[in-house]
């Protein structure tokens, strides 16, 4: 595949909290285009600091991530935002506007819709998303799997190129769930997912980054490895 | 130490705002080109909880938990005192704590005076140890401030109270209660040397003549406070309806006929007027609700 | 005493978290005005209320604001809830005075009183967010408000730490601690606070970020409803004058 | 049965929240000691806020609920506390200790087991959910998974009679999760447990409490519910 296609791209990239806690080692990793990529590992072996480190959100303390063919910085910041959609593990950490209507109306306002344009989405996904009974509400008065929803369709609604998912099923009802996939499955852009359910795993994606307990990858390849019991094991991941 | 509305003489409020503006129009000038970071909204919004706890004092306004010298310490003395005047804005238009008119001279008092003042006593004292200083930080910043509160409330005639008391019910009482504001800035600066150092590093500092200017403002504030209550003492708006010749010849006279019926005392003619002022108040808004209703 | 300490905390915490988001079960017809015009109107209305020792115009206003929120279908029950302190408050602070003249701490208080109703018809009808733009609209510098802004989230991220930190906390209280706890754990679990909240905002402060930054501009336009109201403040100045 | 049995029991309970929200309305429900209720509904049907209600942590703004044969008040608290274990939905609301050994040793403390005892339990817990590494860390500086294990551990810990889960597999991997059900199989007390991993009820669970979008209960039944597929469609869940 050709070097323009790559999306993203991680070089020996490790972070460290300030703490001092490792969050992850020595990463390389190349996303390209089209990409249905999930990442498997235990508890705390660095998925959603992994998310973070290539949404460009964090910088690596060590190494670099370049997207869409840069370092992020001052003047591709907001091209990057656009384009890369990210869903945070804990919704409270990523509420933040008075109310879900507000909340889902963010970014499509900051791009400046026309208001006609702005009802029409907010109709469609509060829809899709079954919340119309709240956007009215704050978006921290929410049940928890009502919060992920709301999360999840404030990042789909502006439609970015690159989704960075981290988790986007926990906490979710069965409706819903089966909701994402379709949307997801139907997303025709690049998708980075982290997950614990393998099952939802098996039905998305197409290439797995395997982290190992030392916050390292311990093997990258297709959705052969999620039958790879033995290797499951040994991560933690079964 | 929130002034409320109806506290101070509008010309006295007035000249607050424009000091006010002019520090805080400066210190916006000098972030312009950075990021708020998480630490602007905790501070802020840490000192917005604290504040909430106050009571009133006779002869005074009231006495609570300021953190403008903590704002200070923190942030510095810019980040410090738009932080500072961000929370008495939000108190004013979320709470109605602290008025509209007298946001003016809030900000003065407690997101100028106080966050300078703060900031300024903390570094000339930081060698004697960080706790100490910020100890004699947030009493002298609290002090101060409520001492210019006193002025202010205390040369405006709508406040009964003269300067002879005023200075001394909020001094005093913001003395004493100084000692607590400066244990707990002491407190807080002390548990950041020790879990996050980094938060406590040298901030920026202002030029040597924007710090002489702001410090020059800062003294001669009272006497330009004095100086608007001698020009406009008494109320601009009555003043104007007065040059309008409004009161000696009320327009109601022509509105009303029956005003000048012989036998009808002033009093009851206000009455009327105000009677016939509520009916029609009552009319429009019964057509604004209705009309809501619609939209 | 130090479980009373923390159930009072938490009521307050939950208080001011509810406080702070403007929740409108009941929409009065001054929730649909602008919020430009209703910011103008407030300032109007202060002004008015305190720039007279005038009782009959102290009390024209004072009536005038009552009237109008009324009609308007505001709480008057809440509206009460939420002035009766303060005006208090200013009543006790010029008891002194009105010992010799009376008049004169009635018209005080009441001058109080009609500035806070007039606030209160703001804060009651109109979302902090509509506050922010409204004042972008008049010029206030975008740092200004953009500071507003994140104060007022952080605020209430803050209240609701604190209140689930005491849910917790009660929800494992298995024995009656000592009042000795209180003083040598109280200053840590301030300090963790702080701390907690810090990082939280951190956090969101990466989720504001993922999402374009920190926005507040105004969008929307002068309606006929709010030329009513308009025209409902512009009478009140006009009686005030001439009465 | 007899009426000594009841762990707790539900009169005509609804609950607003402060806003005006619904949360739960009229709920009727009766457990005995030794049940094993599955809580299931769809996102907002009421679930958690039908566990802070049965844990008497809020109280019902209609109805009432009784633990142990009384309504809780002040002189009984401290014993519900010591009886009921909680875990909330979300770790972050949970958790509130300086450190994850504070946090697991949050209500032996309180209990005044001696030194070796602390000990040993703590040694005991962080082996089993594997949070050995992570007992000197701040709680709220853990990966999601983390701070879920640490919450379960810092319940389970103390041995409640009674433990009331809100989610306790969401965020947590596979491993884990097995830890998770096995503790819980082998766990001789009385179970309410609120999630939306129906496999993980069919597993654990001999009751089913199916909360519908009104925020009632739809139905009350055994674990044959939950393959009532035209059921649980019309409620949401699946
Ligand atoms: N703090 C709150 N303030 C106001 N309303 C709330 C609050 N928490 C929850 N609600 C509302 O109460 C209802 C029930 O919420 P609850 O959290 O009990 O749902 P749940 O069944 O646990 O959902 P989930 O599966 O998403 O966790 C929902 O409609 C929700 O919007
Ligand atoms: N804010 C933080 N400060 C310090 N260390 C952290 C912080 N957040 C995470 N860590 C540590 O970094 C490591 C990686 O955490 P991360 O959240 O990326 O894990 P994860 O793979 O997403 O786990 P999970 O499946 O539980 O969500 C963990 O060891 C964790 O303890
Ligand atoms: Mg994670
Ligand atoms: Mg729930």
């Amino acid at each position: 595949m050709g070097d323009n296609l790559k999306t993203i791209e991680a070089e020996n990239v490790s972070y460290r909290y300030p703490d001092g806690s490792v969050g992850v080692r020595d990463v390389n990793l190349e996303v390209y285009s089209g990409d249905r990529i999930g990442l498997i590992g235990a508890n705390g072996s660095g998925k959603s600091t992994l998310i973070l480190l290539l949404s460009g959100l964090i910088k690596p303390t060590e190494g670099r991530v370049k997207i869409f063919g840069k370092e992020p910085d001052k003047k591709n910041v907001e091209e990057i935002r656009r384009r890369i959609g990210v869903v945070f593990q804990n919704p409270d950490d990523f509420l933040f506007n008075p109310t879900v209507r507000d909340e889902l109306l963010y970014v499509p306002r900051q791009l400046e819709w026309s208001d006609e344009e702005l009802e029409r989405v907010l109709k469609a996904y509060a829809k899709m998303f079954r919340i119309e009974h709240i956007t009215d509400k704050p978006p921290f008065r929410l049940s928890g799997g009502e919060k992920k929803k709301v999360e999840i369709a404030s990042v789909l609604i502006y439609n970015p190129e690159v989704l960075l998912l981290d988790e986007p099923t926990a906490y979710v009802d069965g409706k819903t769930r089966r909701q994402i996939m379709e949307t997801l499955k139907s997303f025709d852009g690049t998708i980075i997912v982290a997950t614990h359910e393998l099952d939802v795993a098996k039905k998305l994606i197409d290439k797995v980054v395997l982290l190992n307990l030392d916050h390292k990858i311990e093997a990258v390849g297709g959705k052969e490895l999620l039958h790879d019991i033995e290797l499951l094991e040994r991560v933690g991941v079964l | 130490m929130h002034i409320p509305d109806g506290y101070l003489d509008l010309p006295i409020a007035g000249i607050l705002y424009i000091l006010s503006l002019v520090v805080l129009g400066y210190s916006i000038y000098r972030l312009r080109d950075e990021k708020f970071t998480p630490l602007f909204g905790i501070v802020a919004a840490a000192i917005f909880a604290a504040q909430m706890l106050n009571w009133p004092i006779p002869g005074g306004t009231s006495a609570h938990f300021v953190g403008g010298a903590l704002a200070g310490i923190l942030l510095g003395p810019y980040a410090g005192s738009l932080a500072m005047a961000v929370v008495l804005t939000i108190q004013c238009l979320v709470f109605a704590d602290g008025g509209i008119t007298a946001l003016g001279a809030n900000v003065w008092n407690m997101a100028v005076i106080n966050v300078f003042l703060g900031y300024y006593a903390y570094r000339a004292f930081e060698r004697f140890g960080k706790s100490a200083a910020s100890f004699i930080a947030g009493w002298i910043g609290i002090t101060l401030a409520a001492i210019f509160a006193g002025i202010e409330i205390g040369l405006s005639t709508s406040f009964g109270y003269g300067l002879s008391v005023t200075v001394p019910v909020m001094g005093l009482w913001h003395g004493i209660l100084g000692i607590v504001e400066g244990t707990i800035t002491a407190g807080v600066v002390s548990y950041i040397a020790s879990s996050r150092p980094d938060i406590l590093e040298e901030k920026a500092a202002p030029g040597k003549t924007a710090l002489a200017v702001i410090a020059a403002m800062i003294v001669v504030s009272p006497l330009f406070a004095y100086a608007a209550e001698l020009v406009g003492y008494s109320e601009p708006l009555e003043n104007a309806a007065e040059m309008l010749g409004l009161s000696e010849n009320p327009i109601y006279e022509g509105l009303l006929p029956d005003y000048t019926v012989p036998g009808i005392d002033p009093y009851t003619g206000t009455l009327i007027a105000g009677i016939v002022g509520t009916v029609i108040v009552l009319a429009l808004g019964y057509v604004m609700a209705r009309y809501a209703r619609t939209t | 005493m130090h479980e009373l300490l923390e159930r009072t905390i938490k009521e307050a915490s939950d208080y001011f978290q509810n406080f702070l988001i403007h929740e409108y079960s009941n929409k009065s017809a001054l929730h649909k005005i602008d919020g430009r015009v209703k910011l103008v109107s407030t300032v109007v209305f202060v002004v008015l209320a305190v720039s007279t020792f005038s009782l009959s115009k102290v009390i024209t206003i004072l009536l005038f604001l009552l009237v109008i929120s009324a009609i308007a279908g505001l709480n008057m029950k809440r509206m009460f809830e939420r002035i009766w302190l303060f005006t208090l408050f200013s009543f006790i602070v010029v008891l002194p005075l009105s010992v010799y003249n009376p008049l004169y701490g009635v018209i005080f208080t009441l001058r109080v009183a009609a500035s806070l109703i007039a606030v209160q018809m703001l804060i009651m009808t109109t979302s902090f967010a509509d506050l922010c733009s409204s004042l972008r609209y008049f010029k206030v510098p975008k740092t200004f408000v953009s500071a507003l802004w994140i104060a007022y989230r952080y605020a209430i991220l803050m209240f609701r730490e604190l209140f689930a930190i005491l849910l917790a906390r009660e929800s494992r209280r298995v024995a009656k601690g000592s009042h000795m706890d209180l003083w040598r754990k109280g200053g840590e679990a301030v300090g963790l606070f702080f701390l907690r909240s810090f990082e939280r905002a951190e956090r969101v402060q990466l989720a504001i970020e993922a999402r374009g930054g920190n926005v507040v501009e105004y969008r929307g336009k002068i309606k006929k409803l709010d030329l009513i109201y308009s025209t409902i403040v512009g009478f009140t100045a006009f009686w005030w004058v001439i009465i």
